[in-house]
């Protein structure tokens, strides 16, 4: 190999460290409180949740009750915390299900083509022609309100976003020359899809994943909000701004917590997304 | 400068390969014949044992979907491939893995030809574990010895893709190709994404390695310079045919298609001294969804007749190893415009 | 070469580059002379700075892109020219065409609005007169029809008639100067041979100087009267064409060549240039062709070696071009 | 939460004010709903949301007087009871007419009175049962009766024996009476001071003012002084409020009473508490198995006495009303006749409970549910109480929230195991709440199933009674069976808050719960 | 645009409005016992709720059954509502214009606050101007609907009555005044959907060659920017705005709830409340056939906005 071979000073130098972006890093710092917050709301919450205190009604944030009292005497701080849990719940449950079923129908239908990918296509766009919130509550209002049912209506729904992404990305990375390489290299159908697309063309579902969960957030809040969603006395943050809608001239502590905690929640999947994006992103 | 005169390794008879073009409902409707388009029209051809056979022909012409029919990327329409006698289309399951390791395919795009999600070492080691081609322990020495064998370094096994050079990428698709120790390798615009002096490291690595292992190479290509350096024979494509195959000085010393010459005349000459003052060929390439009856080329032959219009030209041999498929070289009509 | 017969003048042009992992150096110290009527070839690898180069001509750079020295078209420097005036040169004078026909067109546009378009700024045609003048343009560049092509969008048209279209709108002011940068990269063969072809007519019929830019020798060869070598942001060769192919005088230029297989060694071994280009985050000590050279010395090191005359209209940055061999000779 | 026969009128005083010197023409009133109306027929309706609006729309015979303690001249300028009281007859107005200016002829009366007592029309024909007959010649309607009754005129001056135009109605389409009903309720033409003129369903109604309308206002010219009310259907509290504040409308019923407080200190509004018969309670399903099949806690009457004992009403009326309500110690309000003051009611007494749920085998508590009306603060506010308070017994209080209509309808298919309630009385005797709340064979004691043979013998007996001294010691019975049987859960009386803008004058809600918009205007 | 492809694309619709049909018939199937007492309500008797079985074909097959609600729909007829008594058509037909109304007058908010500043923060890319903006909408897109909606409600319309709280008012004048707060609500919120994407949008096409080429004939910024720039990037608007209309249905349903507005976005919240089951059926239905039509629409116009779409 005399004529052929390459310096190798030719190779590059690994950049082994990746920064981390600072939207990534501000969105998993903000993440942090909401974490703790749902896991062991009763170690940071000062009062409990639910109950009543009458001596001490609707008062305004102070020391002892940093974010006020709402008209029943119970701590807004101590609300707000315990309702990190229920929302994150939300978060979580609205999106885990479509993520899962609609990345893997997606993989398959994107993957396999003909008339599977046609019949789910039919499907998803009759799906999308109904007002997700719609649908939502159409459903959430045939089976009753609560918690539950609203997952299971989202999960009707839901997965058709997924789908979508995870298919077109899985259509497209098909047609690549590493996976076509990879048929060429004898490997099974299976492999091809599992090692070597499906890895390359779930990156957008998962960063969707993180604007869907402030999306289920808030849709969960929406709901709750409506009173389709969980239900009082359940400290979940579109409850609580319900509850104190009637209060908001007079103590708007009550309603402002919360939607503050909603919002906040959303901008920190976001920037959560809007990071990963960026870190998931394969360097070429 | 003479053609290996092997046995038929690959062996290629009236493939034919289709894509159905996109059709609105109303047109189904309507009753409207699927349009598709002609990728490959009863493309006869042979590869033989150790040579390095060039297929070239301007985009469209169907060289890229002759390749990835031969490995089985794409199903074709009919015909027939033989490889060393064995029907390579109706070939399933552990024939058609058997198959694989020996006919690789390198491809194209340095960019895109590398999962983004592996390292080099991750590359190799799945080849050698799906095939089980080596023992676990002798695994790490067998992807150094590939490495070596591209002419990268071992400790290339820990990184990805992104942190190569072009050149450097296409060396571990060669890599990751020959890991299967095939016989016959089909290279699909191998260096065609490449700078010039990058260009030729990759080239002498081909012919380097074709020397080592006695490889069989199908080089498609665009770029006639660099088929006449490699090939031993030239087949040109045309709209989906082969309109001509022949040993590569024949082919460029005396070019029979009006196609080849053209095509011969328009690829820019290297001396300044050369220059012509009209374009080779005139027209533009026809859509692939409406090829023209007959003969393809007719549309922009200065030669073309009557019959060209009406009658497809088969592929017939003129001599010295050289197959044209053109009316002017049918010994049966009385026109000759040579 | 005096300045006074000059049709573009470039000194000293820098440009920079902010990326997120540096500053990318991408053009250093760039100097040339367009002369009236003549096509200059500007060759180099990916990432040599050609491109760039072409679009600092034109001030097309935008923010944060810097640029600095001089670009001289009829006594002014576009260097740093507010926008509004550079409009009266831009187009007007110097027109462009770009590599991919398909993604240079307008896809909303129709191709004859895209050409009255360039009419109506700079030449203030309109109306009817400006459909005339647009379906002779189209004439001109060799499209069959051309009155009733007008009205097609870009995606109703073949490659190569996409090329010759967007000729015929750069054409439409009338430029003195045609910048083309890799016109023919993205054509076949036969396709590239006609818009050579045409480029070449065009340049007789209407006496324009053309800056081409390319990385096909073979394209320099057929088409440039004069060639001017890139490597690493740098002119490092400006030659004769024929001189050029005959003996280059950069070590580059000589590298360039020897790599192109050569018609009489049938798979022979080629001579590659070894390694890659630098990384123009860090600036080259020295030559920053000296890592992949065969003939680098000291001598090579320390400054970075100046574009210097040599006999005729011949300049070199090669401190070593007296020793270089021809490009057939075979090394040691 | 309905029914009732009306005639309290404790509001001699609010009324009085209306009768102020300047009074000002014309304007239309827009008045925030809660919920609209579903079925404006005097006699098929059944909702508050219809009736406490309807007899704008009809007159009767007969209207509560001033003072809230009898009645006085309506449609009919008098009437006399015949000396055996087996006979009423009723002499009508000259000169009075319907919305469209057809005259009201004495068949109308009939007519419109036999189909409200025919027993099977609605579930108020009870009221008007004693009418044997009705003969009807000239400008005079009698009414020979089947026994004395001493309420019948209260009874005509109730919303269900409202005077409706015979002919306009049988023209109405329809196969039988419901349908016709239907059709004619879309676009009424009654006898009221108002007719509809625009409705779009659930969302606003407007009454235009009924220019062939009877009665004189204080400057002698004919009522009412409002040219229209429009009723908004503004469902939420806060909105209904916020409207308010900002003037865009000029009233809004169902002040949320957490809000009282705040609206009172508002220069620019007049809030008002209007005195009312209204009780609020929780009924609970008393029977032993509940609709989907499941066994019953509530069956168990020491687990409903145990409830009852783990209220808190003295903390319920500060959360809940704000201090504007007090306890409910009987299930008739204070204010209604015969209420028997010796009542005690359920004191807080958590030991109690708890002794009582376990005797009852639920020491551990059991779930339960209890629908609530969907935005209403109050109701939130309760059950919230609620769950915290039973929740210290075990109790496990689930909120089912439901809009008034369908709240109502869960509850008539008996398919609920609690749910909030209030009661106004319709009529100013303890009976009709009593024959709805504690009496099985008119509405199964409010869908309670509740049913005691004793208290259902004694009442029989007090509707027959004319002793006034006697029927007192017998209610005080009923009531203390009532109270010791627990078929709900005794919370407050509340009175009914209205805000309205300062220049909204004459504009009452009597105890019974109707609004008067008859000499309601918009002062300068 | 040619008419062939207006044509497949209303032919397209046909099967997805049967398919919503089926879907919006099988919705009340769902639910628990049968659909007659649904439709009625609980306080129907075993008699009438016989009745309406027969009367509405519920003793047939379920194809059959389908069949029949098909043709029902065919002829305009939307059940009656259980709770208020009337025709859901009427309903629909009384309060579908208000939401209309609303919808688009939110859309078009939403457009002027995005377009603009879409352009201005991609032309001032990654300069604290652009932070600023999408800092904003990042915001935006993470504020419940119905929490900006309290707010706006509170603030700009109880506190400072610059607006009425509620209502639809009289006149175009009086809508547009009326609607401004929800329709701001809505939206501000769609402005933070399309910013995102105009923006990006905006800056694949300005480094496009074809704006490089345009500036490269000597064009005036202001042409580049609107013919050039906006005309490709208004393609992706178009189609975003599009795909949004459910998302914008959606909002309307939570903002005319605490707007007390008249649309049909409350009656489908006072429908659920009342579990008048015609209603949220007649609604789902037309909501799927509404959005159906803007996707029409929207292809429509996207063929025209984008030439390559029809000769595709």
């Amino acid at each position: 190999m005399t004529t052929t071979a390459p310096t190798t000073t030719g190779v590059p130098r690994a950049r082994s460290r990746r920064r981390v972006k600072p939207t990534l890093a501000l969105g998993l710092v903000l993440l942090v409180p909401f974490v703790l917050a749902a896991l062991a709301p009763r170690l940071l919450a000062p009062y409990s949740p639910t109950d009543f205190d009458y001596s001490a009604i609707l008062q305004a944030p102070s020391a002892k009750h940093p974010f006020g009292t709402d008209n029943f005497g119970r701590d807004v701080l101590s609300r707000v915390i315990h309702g990190t849990r229920v929302d994150m719940q939300i978060a979580v449950f609205t999106t885990l299900f479509p993520f899962v079923f609609g990345s893997l129908l997606g993989a398959l239908t994107g993957f396999v083509g003909r008339w599977a990918d046609a019949v789910v296509g039919r499907v998803a766009d009759l799906v999308v022609v109904f007002p997700f919130l719609v649908l939502v509550i159409a459903i959430v209002a045939v089976l009753g309100p609560g918690l539950t049912n609203m997952y299971i209506a989202v999960s009707a729904v839901g997965w058709v976003a997924y789908w979508r992404l995870v298919r077109g990305e899985v259509v497209a990375h098909k047609q690549t020359e590493y996976a076509q390489a990879a048929r060429v290299l004898g490997f099974s159908p299976t492999r091809v899809l599992l090692r070597h697309i499906l890895p390359n063309a779930i990156t957008p579902a998962i960063v969707y994943l993180m604007t869907d969960m402030s999306l289920g957030i808030l849709l969960g809040a929406s709901l709750g909000y409506l009173g389709l969603g969980a239900q009082p006395p359940t400290p979940e943050w579109g409850v609580m701004v319900a509850d104190g809608k009637n209060f908001m001239v007079t103590a708007w502590w009550i309603s402002g917590f919360p939607g503050l905690a909603l919002t906040l929640a959303g901008v920190t999947f976001s920037l959560i997304g809007d990071g990963l994006a960026d870190a998931l992103r394969p360097r070429s | 400068m003479t053609a290996v005169e092997g046995d038929a390794l690959l062996d290629v008879r009236g493939l034919t390969k289709t894509f159905p073009a996109p059709q609105g409902l109303v047109d189904r409707w309507r009753g409207k014949p699927r349009k598709v388009v002609r990728a490959l029209t009863d493309v006869d051809l042979t590869v033989r044992r150790g040579e390095t056979l060039g297929i070239v022909g301007e985009s469209g012409c169907g060289k890229s979907t002759l390749a990835r029919c031969l490995v089985r990327l794409y199903p074709a329409d009919r015909g027939s491939v033989r490889y060393a006698g064995e029907d390579v289309l109706s070939l399933g399951g552990d024939e058609l893995r058997r198959y694989h390791r020996r006919v690789q395919m390198i491809f194209q795009d340095p960019f895109s030809s590398l999962n983004p999600r592996m390292t080099v070492g991750q590359v190799l080691r799945e080849v050698l574990t799906v095939h089980r081609l080596r023992p676990r322990e002798g695994m790490d020495a067998r992807v150094t010895e590939l490495l070596s064998l591209v002419g990268l370094p071992a400790e290339a096994a820990g990184r990805l893709p992104h942190e190569f050079s072009g050149g450097q990428r296409q060396r571990i698709g060669i890599a990751r190709a020959l890991a299967l120790e095939p016989e016959c390798i089909v290279a699909d615009e191998l260096v065609s994404a490449l700078d010039v002096s990058v260009q030729a490291q990759v080239v002498n690595l081909l012919l380097e390695l074709q020397e080592k292992l006695g490889l069989t190479v199908l080089f498609v290509a665009h770029d006639l310079r660099l088929v006449r350096h490699l090939s031993h024979r030239v087949a040109v494509m045309y709209l989906g045919r082969v309109v001509e195959v022949a040993p590569t000085n024949v082919l460029f010393e005396r070019p029979a298609h009006p196609y080849t010459r053209a095509l011969l005349a328009a690829a820019p000459h290297l001396d300044p001294a050369h220059r012509v003052d009209a374009p080779a060929l005139s027209g533009e390439l026809p859509s692939p969804l409406d090829v023209p009856s007959g003969c393809p080329f007719r549309t922009r032959c200065p030669h073309a007749f009557d019959r060209c219009v009406t009658e497809r030209p088969e592929l017939l041999d003129v001599g010295a190893g050289q197959q044209v498929a053109c009316h002017l070289f049918d010994p049966a009509a009385s026109a000759g415009g040579r | 070469m005096s300045a006074a017969e000059s049709v573009l003048r470039v000194r000293d042009l820098d440009v920079r580059i902010p990326t997120p992992r540096g500053e990318l150096h991408a053009v250093r110290g760039v100097n040339f002379d367009l002369r009236p009527g003549e096509v200059l070839g500007l060759v180099g690898e990916s990432g040599s700075g050609k491109s760039v180069t072409l679009r600092a001509l034109l001030g097309l750079h935008r923010k944060p892109v810097r640029v600095t020295g001089e670009v001289t078209y009829g006594g002014h420097n576009l260097v740093g020219m507010p926008e509004r005036k550079l409009r009266d040169v831009r187009g007007a004078q110097i027109s462009m065409i770009f590599q991919e026909p398909m993604t240079a067109l307008n896809p909303v546009l129709t191709i004859g609005e895209q050409i009255r378009e360039n009419l109506r700024e700079h030449r203030g045609v309109t109306g009817r007169a400006a459909l005339a003048r647009a379906t002779e343009l189209l004439d001109l560049v060799g499209i069959p029809s051309a009155a009733t092509r007008l009205a097609d969008y870009p995606h109703q048209f073949s490659g190569g008639m996409r090329q010759r279209a967007m000729i015929a709108i750069a054409l439409a002011s009338e430029p003195r100067v045609l910048l083309a940068d890799e016109p023919t990269t993205a054509l076949d063969v036969t396709i590239q041979d006609q818009i050579l072809r045409l480029l070449l007519r065009l340049r007789e019929q209407l006496g324009m100087s053309v800056v081409l830019v390319t990385h096909d020798l073979g394209v320099v060869a057929q088409t440039c009267d004069r060639v001017a070598v890139m490597y690493a942001g740098r002119l490092v060769e400006t030659a004769g064409v024929t001189d050029l192919f005959r003996q280059p005088r950069h070590a580059y230029t000589l590298g360039l060549l020897r790599s192109l297989p050569d018609a009489g060694a049938h798979r022979r071994p080629l001579r590659p240039i070894t390694g890659s280009p630098p990384d123009l985050r860090d600036a080259p000590r020295g030559c920053a062709f000296f890592p992949r050279c065969a003939f680098g010395t000291d001598a090579c090191l320390g400054a970075e070696p100046p574009l210097v005359p040599l006999s005729g209209e011949r300049a070199t940055a090669c401190v070593h071009h007296a020793q270089l061999p021809a490009v057939g000779e075979v090394l040691v | 939460m309905n029914r009732f026969v009306r005639m309290t009128l404790a509001v001699g005083a609010t009324l009085a004010l209306t009768q102020a010197l300047a009074v000002t023409r014309g304007g239309t009133l827009v008045y925030g709903r809660y919920a609209d109306s579903l079925f404006l027929d005097p006699v098929l309706n059944d909702a508050n949301l219809d009736i406490w609006i309807l007899t704008n729309l009809y007159d009767t015979l007969l209207q509560p007087s001033s003072n809230g303690k009898g009645v006085q001249p309506g449609l009919a300028t008098n009437y006399t009871v015949s000396s055996d009281g087996r006979s009423l007859k009723l002499t009508l107005r000259p000169g009075i007419k319907f919305a469209d200016g057809s005259a009201i002829t004495a068949q109308d009366v009939k007519w419109s009175l036999d189909r409200a007592r025919k027993p099977d029309n609605g579930d108020w024909s009870g009221s008007l049962a004693s009418i044997d007959s009705i003969t009807a010649s000239g400008g005079t309607v009698t009414l020979a009766l089947k026994r004395p009754d001493p309420t019948l005129p209260a009874a005509l001056a109730t919303f269900n024996a409202a005077i409706m135009p015979q002919k306009l109605f049988e023209a109405a389409p329809g196969k039988n009476d419901a349908e016709k009903a239907k059709a004619f309720a879309e676009k009424p033409i009654g006898s009221g001071p108002f007719v509809l003129s625009d409705w779009k369903r659930g969302s606003s109604m407007t009454l235009k003012r009924n220019p062939y309308y009877w009665k004189k206002g204080a400057d002698g010219k004919a009522l009412p002084y409002l040219d229209a009310i429009r009723f908004e259907i503004i469902p939420d509290d806060n909105t209904r409020i916020l409207k308010l504040q900002s003037g865009e409308i000029q009233g809004a019923e169902f002040i949320p009473l957490a809000r009282v407080n705040e609206l009172k200190a508002n220069p620019k509004l007049n809030m008002q508490l209007f005195p009312s018969t209204k009780v609020n309670n929780i009924l609970m399903n008393n029977r032993p198995k509940l609709n989907n099949g499941s066994a019953n806690p509530l069956s168990d009457v020491r687990v409903r006495q145990a409830l009852n004992y783990a209220t808190n009403k003295d903390a319920l009326i500060q959360i809940v009303t704000y201090g504007t309500g007090k306890p409910m110690k009987s299930y008739m309000s204070s204010t209604t006749p015969l209420y028997d003051t010796t009542q005690k009611g359920y004191p807080y007494d958590l030991a109690k409970a708890k002794q009582l749920l376990a005797a009852a085998g639920f020491a551990n508590g059991f779930e339960v549910s209890c629908l609530a009306t969907s935005g209403s603060a109050d109701d939130l506010a309760l059950l919230t109480a609620l769950q915290q308070m039973w929740g210290a017994v075990g109790v496990r209080l689930k909120i089912e929230q439901l809009d008034a209509a369908s709240k109502t309808a869960r509850y008539r298919a008996n398919d609920f195991q609690m749910r909030t309630a209030a009661w106004t009385n319709d009529i100013n005797d303890p009976s009709q709440i009593t024959t709805y709340y504690a009496i099985y064979d008119n509405v199964e004691s409010v869908h309670t199933g509740f049913k005691n043979a004793e208290l259902e013998k004694i009442f029989a007996q007090s509707q027959q009674e004319t002793s006034r001294v006697k029927r007192a010691a017998q209610y005080r019975q009923i009531q203390s069976i009532y109270m010791n049987a627990a078929p709900i859960v005794f919370l407050y009386e509340t009175p009914y808050p209205v805000a309205l803008q300062k220049n909204v004058k004459g504009f009452v809600q009597i105890p019974l719960g109707n609004n008067i918009f008859t000499e309601t205007y918009l002062d300068k | 645009m040619r008419a062939t492809y207006v044509l497949k694309r209303l032919l397209q619709i046909i099967p997805t409005f049967i398919a919503v049909m089926v879907i919006v018939f099988l919705l009340v199937r769902l639910l628990p016992g049968d659909p007659a007492s649904a439709i009625l309500g609980d306080r129907a008797t075993p008699e009438i709720i016989e009745r309406t079985k027969r009367e509405l074909g519920l003793d047939r097959p379920i194809p059959v059954q389908f069949l029949l609600f098909a043709e029902r729909l065919l002829h305009g007829d939307l059940g009656e509502s259980s709770s208020l008594k009337v025709p859901v058509l009427r309903l629909v037909a009384e309060r579908l214009p208000v939401t209309l109304f609303l919808t688009v007058y939110a859309a078009v908010l939403g457009v002027i606050l995005a377009v603009p500043l879409a352009v201005l923060a991609a032309v001032r890319r990654n300069t604290w101007v652009d932070s600023l903006i999408r800092g904003i909408f990042q915001v935006g897109l993470s504020l419940p609907v119905f929490y900006v909606a309290l707010q706006f409600l509170t603030l700009l319309g109880a506190k400072l009555a610059w607006f009425p709280i509620g209502g639809y008012g009289e006149g175009l004048g009086g809508h547009l005044y009326h609607l401004f707060l929800p329709a701001l609500t809505l939206g501000f919120n769609l402005a933070a959907i399309l910013l995102r994407t105009l923006r990006s949008a905006i800056l694949e096409v300005l480094t496009a060659e074809y704006v490089e080429f345009a500036r490269s004939k000597g064009l005036k910024s202001a042409v580049v920017m609107s013919r050039h720039v906006l005309r490709n990037a208004m393609i992706s608007t178009v189609t975003l705005l599009g795909l949004n209309v459910g998302a914008l249905i959606g909002g309307a349903v939570i903002t005319e709830s605490v707007f007390a507005i008249p649309g049909v976005g409350r009656l489908m919240i006072d429908a659920i409340f009342g579990r008048d089951y015609p209603v949220i059926q007649g609604l789902t239905l037309v909501f799927a056939v509404l959005v159906s039509l803007v996707f029409l629409v929207t292809d429509l116009v996207h063929a025209r906005l984008d030439p390559r779409v029809e000769h595709a």
